[in-house]
């Protein structure tokens, strides 16, 4: 298929096929469902990635960017929508824990500003080239990231 | 009372003056007259405080809405003179109404603050009252007495308008009974 | 001695007025909840504008990480007040998806329903909200009025008002009662008249209509980008609809429309959402009909086990708000191990500098008003 | 001295007579009934000194002529504030039993079917703590609410309730009484810079924003309205519409004035100096306790004056149309007042039905719609005065 035309209505099996190509098998595409592709991206592709769905697929929205920490790593995944067929792809993203960086997405949807300031909050995981990095939610005195497993709660053992 | 230095009260300076014109009127109150003034127009303060009540138009969260559908119209609490002024210096009472995080509890402090005297709290809720489902969070206050002195708690989750109607009604008493305390003339 | 124009106008030119920063919030009668919106007005214009939210944050996702799944049910009622039954749907649905569970067909009719009154009486709340901000007393309390109907329904339904506790993992917590059953059709049928009375209100009046239209203007590209979800996209053009466009529950067997206006300002915002309520009265009634076919003892819930196999399920559904997603990383144990939810709200009050720049102070809480905010689920 | 009776000393003499009477041969309904109370009062109190010590020329000087009008000129203002006082918590009443109506519920229940909720607001304001923040300028903090609050009593004191029920009689007293009315904006702006608050700041500016915008057309139409009458004077404009009200021929006008004077009492839709929704409450934000219950006071009673001056201008003033003189005169003054409390009514019905207006919205109405409107009026007027028709 060609890589660079602009689908907008995109069905599974094309996206597959066409991530497939366009990045040499780099993106792993582990399932696939009615309207929604599930994928795997190496941390240095993910902005390429995400640029190449945006402009080329047509995937103008982006529902989250979720941070969970898997204790042996970080993980980012991302949501992304089209508007036009309702197919959604789930990016997942691998971070290892003694380099939290991945890059921004916040200058292809702006929408996905607030949702990577919430992750580097929560988290701790920095995204390279954001505009405002900043506490979002907790007060600014905080100094622990509430949401990995290392910091519980009370009860929790 | 030192009345000897009446004679010399034209010839005082103004300083001096304003000390002893005070701690005259001042051992003429104790001396019965402030307990009197507060007997008799302690009902008036009274019956005026209980009747025009002004929460503080604030909506923190779930109970909100429900103080919102008091002031509807199946509930309607205006029938008790209850008005939300949206200004603290206008308000007599403290509603609040949501769990408090730790991001919102100076804030809260700060407008009990700017609230004038007579005033009251109530903790509407159960997040207000013991932080409700929130209990193990890491950022919310267990309770709003933690932060301002509280006087009535409404429970429920959230509580409805007829409780928080309710609950109103109890400050009513606790009004009646701080003025037939007697405190007019304590400022 | 006549001075030159040029000179005067040049003099004038050097005449900057300062500019102020004014913080409307925490506590502000326009901020619906609490948040805080700082603007930066040059006389009444507003020139920039910077969002604050995390007033209510109390770590909703880290605590349902210490309870059990079925617990979480009540907690997702706590979520979005304004339409409880959404969040601790969504949640059920999840954790459904997670266990491969199928739910049964009158459940899921069920579900709808309440859904949908869930959306009307947060609608009504949002018109209500309009109506102070524009201020009008009259049309939030005939809102009120009207919500009391549909809270009526809920406690017919399952006892509570607001925060109903109504979804189960694998179905609902009890079948529609007889006196639900009964009062659904009168209460939808009361609600299109008497909803024609507050729409008269405001759409006869030109005040209303002058202080709504050409107000906080997006272009559909800007509002794509920007993330912006629900009936405020749906105002800007964008024919998106999860109802429709990704199906969930029994939203593909139920026919109803999708109002779309392309104006982008508040007025169709407003349009948008006052043409769902009665989308919503529609897909009650005719849900209500297939709920009567399928008989009254048909199964309404069906048995889940209490621990989750590991994997992750992600489900989505249009909330009144907009678009919201629960994300589910389950280890196998009897509690979640990650559950993230998407609020609208969150998104769309990131939007609010682009929103409001440009138009006066005076707008500023209308402007606000259209995206409907609700700050429980903001900042979880 | 003989024992004299105390009714020696009360004469109960003719007002019209004594060569102190200030208001120059007309009669005075208020001034006849303060005057008789303080000829009681004078009387019985120079009979009880008289009886201590008989032939005392203080007895004598407490019933002389000039006294009598001093002490009842005094009675007098007690007298005229009261019946306006009063006047002003019925309109209040009115506003929140009328306004509950149309939302639908009851209003406020508090003693005699409300009306003393207004009277508990103001006993608790009056209890509550005189807050004064910091960084306020305290001198014009202080004198501005003096201002707002004096400038609308006296202004609501000085509206004649019937051709004997006064305060002044000039010939020009709609003009004093219209330039009075415009000072409380100026009061608003210097007090919203005072209190050192934004909102205030914005309150204030935009109170003097709407008052150029609605103060020409309303003077146009108050000058059409005497040139129909051919006099300034109040007394003579309502006599002038004896039989056939002012609304006929101004009916434009009326709608506009009505309008207009909605906006000089800043009600919705044209409180935006207080605009609830963005400003808090506007240029009040920073006033506390007895302060804000006098400007609220305040607030109502400018509310009173400008029903009132639609009742004057446009419906009759105290007059019943087609009814003869002796039922006319009878009680004018509840006719005035009813008139002006139905006034108010439709004020309160227009706050129910509409939102408020923004602020270069009001520019707009007042420039482009209310000055395009009186100056048709104006025309109209002109030519049914030059076809002869008045």
């Amino acid at each position: 298929m060609d890589t660079n035309a602009v689908y907008q209505k995109p069905t599974d099996e094309e996206i597959k096929t066409l991530l497939n190509e366009k990045f040499e098998g780099k993106v792993n595409v582990t399932k696939i469902e009615t309207r929604r592709v599930y994928a795997t991206v190496p941390r240095e592709l993910i902005h390429q990635v995400c640029e190449y769905i945006h402009d080329n697929l047509t995937f103008e929205h982006i529902s989250t960017v979720i941070g969970v920490d898997m204790i042996d790593n970080l993980r980012v995944v991302y949501h992304i929508d089209n508007y036009f067929n309702g197919c959604v792809i789930e990016l997942t993203v691998d971070i290892p824990n003694d380099d939290p960086h991945v890059a921004s997405i916040s200058d292809i949807w702006v929408g996905g500003n607030w949702h990577e300031r919430e992750t580097y909050e929560l988290f701790g995981i920095i995204f390279d080239g954001h505009p405002h990095l900043a506490r979002l939610l907790t007060p600014d005195t905080y100094e622990f990231y509430p949401f990995r497993k290392s910091y519980k709660l009370r009860g929790q053992e | 009372m030192d009345m000897s230095l009446y004679p010399h009260a034209v010839a005082m300076s103004a300083d001096e003056f304003m000390t002893w014109s005070s701690a005259m009127i001042n051992d003429l109150l104790s001396a019965g007259t402030k307990k009197t003034v507060d007997k008799l127009t302690g009902p008036v303060w009274s019956w005026a405080m209980k009747n025009s009540m002004h929460p503080l138009h604030w909506g923190l969260a779930c109970c909100a809405l429900e103080m919102a559908a008091a002031s509807a119209p199946r509930f309607d609490a205006e029938r008790y003179g209850m008005i939300y002024r949206s200004s603290p210096r206008q308000t007599d009472i403290l509603l609040v109404n949501g769990w408090i995080s730790k991001k919102i509890r100076p804030e809260i402090r700060r407008l009990y603050e700017q609230i004038p005297n007579p005033k009251w709290v109530v903790a509407m809720g159960e997040c207000a009252i013991s932080g409700g489902p929130w209990y193990d969070s890491y950022n919310t206050v267990q309770g709003l007495d933690q932060i301002v002195p509280v006087d009535v708690y409404i429970p429920g989750c959230p509580a409805r308008p007829d409780a928080m109607i309710d609950g109103f009604m109890l400050l009513q008493k606790k009004i009646d009974d701080y003025f037939r305390r007697g405190v007019f003339l304590e400022d | 001695m006549a001075r030159d124009l040029m000179d005067i106008r040049a003099e004038t030119d050097e005449l900057t007025t300062d500019k102020m920063w004014v913080i409307m919030g925490p506590q502000h009668p326009f901020s619906h909840g609490l948040w805080t919106l700082k603007v930066e007005l040059d006389g009444e214009l507003v020139t920039d504008a910077e969002p604050i939210v995390g007033y209510l944050h109390r770590g909703w996702e880290k605590e349902c990480e210490n309870r059990s799944y079925a617990k979480i049910v009540p907690m997702a009622d706590r979520l979005c007040y304004a339409a409880s039954m959404t969040y601790s749907h969504l949640y059920c649905m999840t954790v459904e998806k997670a266990l491969g569970l199928e739910v049964p067909e009158k459940a899921q009719y069920i579900r709808v329903v309440a859904d949908e009154i869930c959306r009307i009486s947060s609608h009504l709340m949002w018109l209500a909200a309009v109506g102070t901000d524009l201020g009008n007393l009259t049309v939030f309390l005939w809102c009120m009025r009207e919500r009391e109907y549909w809270m009526d329904l809920f406690v017919r339904l399952c006892g509570a008002r607001m925060t109903t506790n109504y979804p189960r993992i694998g179905g609902v917590r009890n079948d529609i009662t007889e006196l639900f059953d009964r009062d659904v059709d009168r209460c939808v049928q009361h609600f299109e008249k008497a909803l024609w009375d507050i729409i008269a209100l405001i759409d006869d009046s030109s005040i209303f209509l002058s202080r709504m239209k050409g107000t906080g203007i997006l272009t559909r590209e800007q509002c794509v980008n920007l993330g912006i979800t629900g009936p405020a996209m749906r105002g800007n053009g964008v024919d998106f609809d999860i109802r429709r466009d990704d199906p969930y529950e029994v939203y593909d067997k139920i026919d109803f429309e999708v109002p779309v206006l392309n104006d982008g300002d508040s007025y169709s915002r407003y349009m948008v959402r006052v043409e769902e309520l009665f989308q919503s009265c529609k897909i009650i009634t005719r849900a209500m009909q297939k709920i009567r076919a399928i008989g009254k003892n048909a199964p309404y819930r069906y048995k889940a086990p209490t621990n989750v196999p590991a994997g992750t399920a992600m489900c989505r559904l249009e909330d009144p708000r907009g678009e919201s997603l629960m994300y589910l990383v389950a280890d196998g144990s009897g509690k979640p191990y990650r559950l993230k939810v998407r609020s609208p709200i969150f998104t769309n009050v990131s939007a609010s500098k682009p929103l409001v720049v440009g138009s006066r102070i005076a707008d500023v809480p209308v402007i606000m008003a259209m995206i409907d905010m609700c700050l429980g689920e903001t900042d979880r | 001295m003989a024992y004299s009776s105390i009714l020696d000393w009360i004469s109960f003499s003719d007002i019209m007579s004594n060569p102190w009477y200030p208001f120059a041969g007309d009669y005075n309904l208020p001034f006849d009934i303060s005057y008789k109370l303080w000829e009681i009062i004078g009387g019985g109190l120079a009979w009880l000194i008289n009886l201590i010590l008989p032939g005392n020329p203080v007895s004598t000087w407490l019933i002389s002529d000039g006294v009598c009008v001093g002490g009842g000129l005094i009675i007098f203002m007690i007298v005229i504030f009261l019946v306006v006082f009063i006047g002003t918590l019925l309109s209040l009443w009115e506003e929140r039993k009328v306004l509950g109506r149309v939302m639908d519920r009851r209003g406020t229940m508090i003693g005699m079917k409300g009306f003393l909720q207004c009277v508990a607001d103001g006993v608790k304001t009056f209890m509550k703590e005189n807050t004064i923040p910091k960084k306020v300028d305290m001198m014009t903090y202080m004198w501005t609410v003096s201002l707002v609050v004096g400038v609308s009593v006296l202004i609501a004191c000085m509206i004649p309730l019937s051709d004997r029920w006064f305060v002044v009689n000039y010939d020009t007293g709609l003009l004093i009484i219209m330039a009075f009315f415009a000072l409380a904006p100026f009061f608003i702006l210097v007090s919203g810079w005072a209190q050192n608050n934004k909102y205030s700041l914005i309150g204030g500016m935009r109170a003097a924003e709407l008052m150029i915008s609605y103060e020409v057309p309303m003077l146009i139409m108050i000058g059409t309205a005497s040139l129909l009458a051919g006099t300034l004077n109040i007394g003579d404009i309502v006599a002038a519409q004896r039989d056939i009200w002012y609304i006929i021929p101004m009916f434009i006008g009326f709608i506009t004035f009505l309008f207009c004077a909605t906006a000089e009492a800043e009600r919705v839709p044209f409180d935006i100096a207080e605009a609830e929704a963005e400003l808090v409450e506007g240029w009040q934000t920073e006033y506390a306790g007895m302060k804000w219950g006098l400007i609220m006071l305040a607030d109502y009673f400018r509310g009173y004056v400008s029903c009132a001056m639609v009742t004057i201008l446009f419906l009759g003033g105290w007059n019943i149309p087609f009814v003869s003189d002796s039922v006319n005169n009878f009680l004018p003054e509840i006719v005035f007042l009813l008139k002006t409390w139905f006034v108010f009514f439709l004020m309160i019905m227009i706050r129910g039905a509409l939102a408020r207006v923004r602020t270069d919205q009001i520019v707009n109405i007042g420039w482009k719609v209310f000055m395009p409107l009186s100056v048709i009026n104006f025309v109209i007027v002109l030519l049914l005065k030059v076809g002869g028709i008045y």
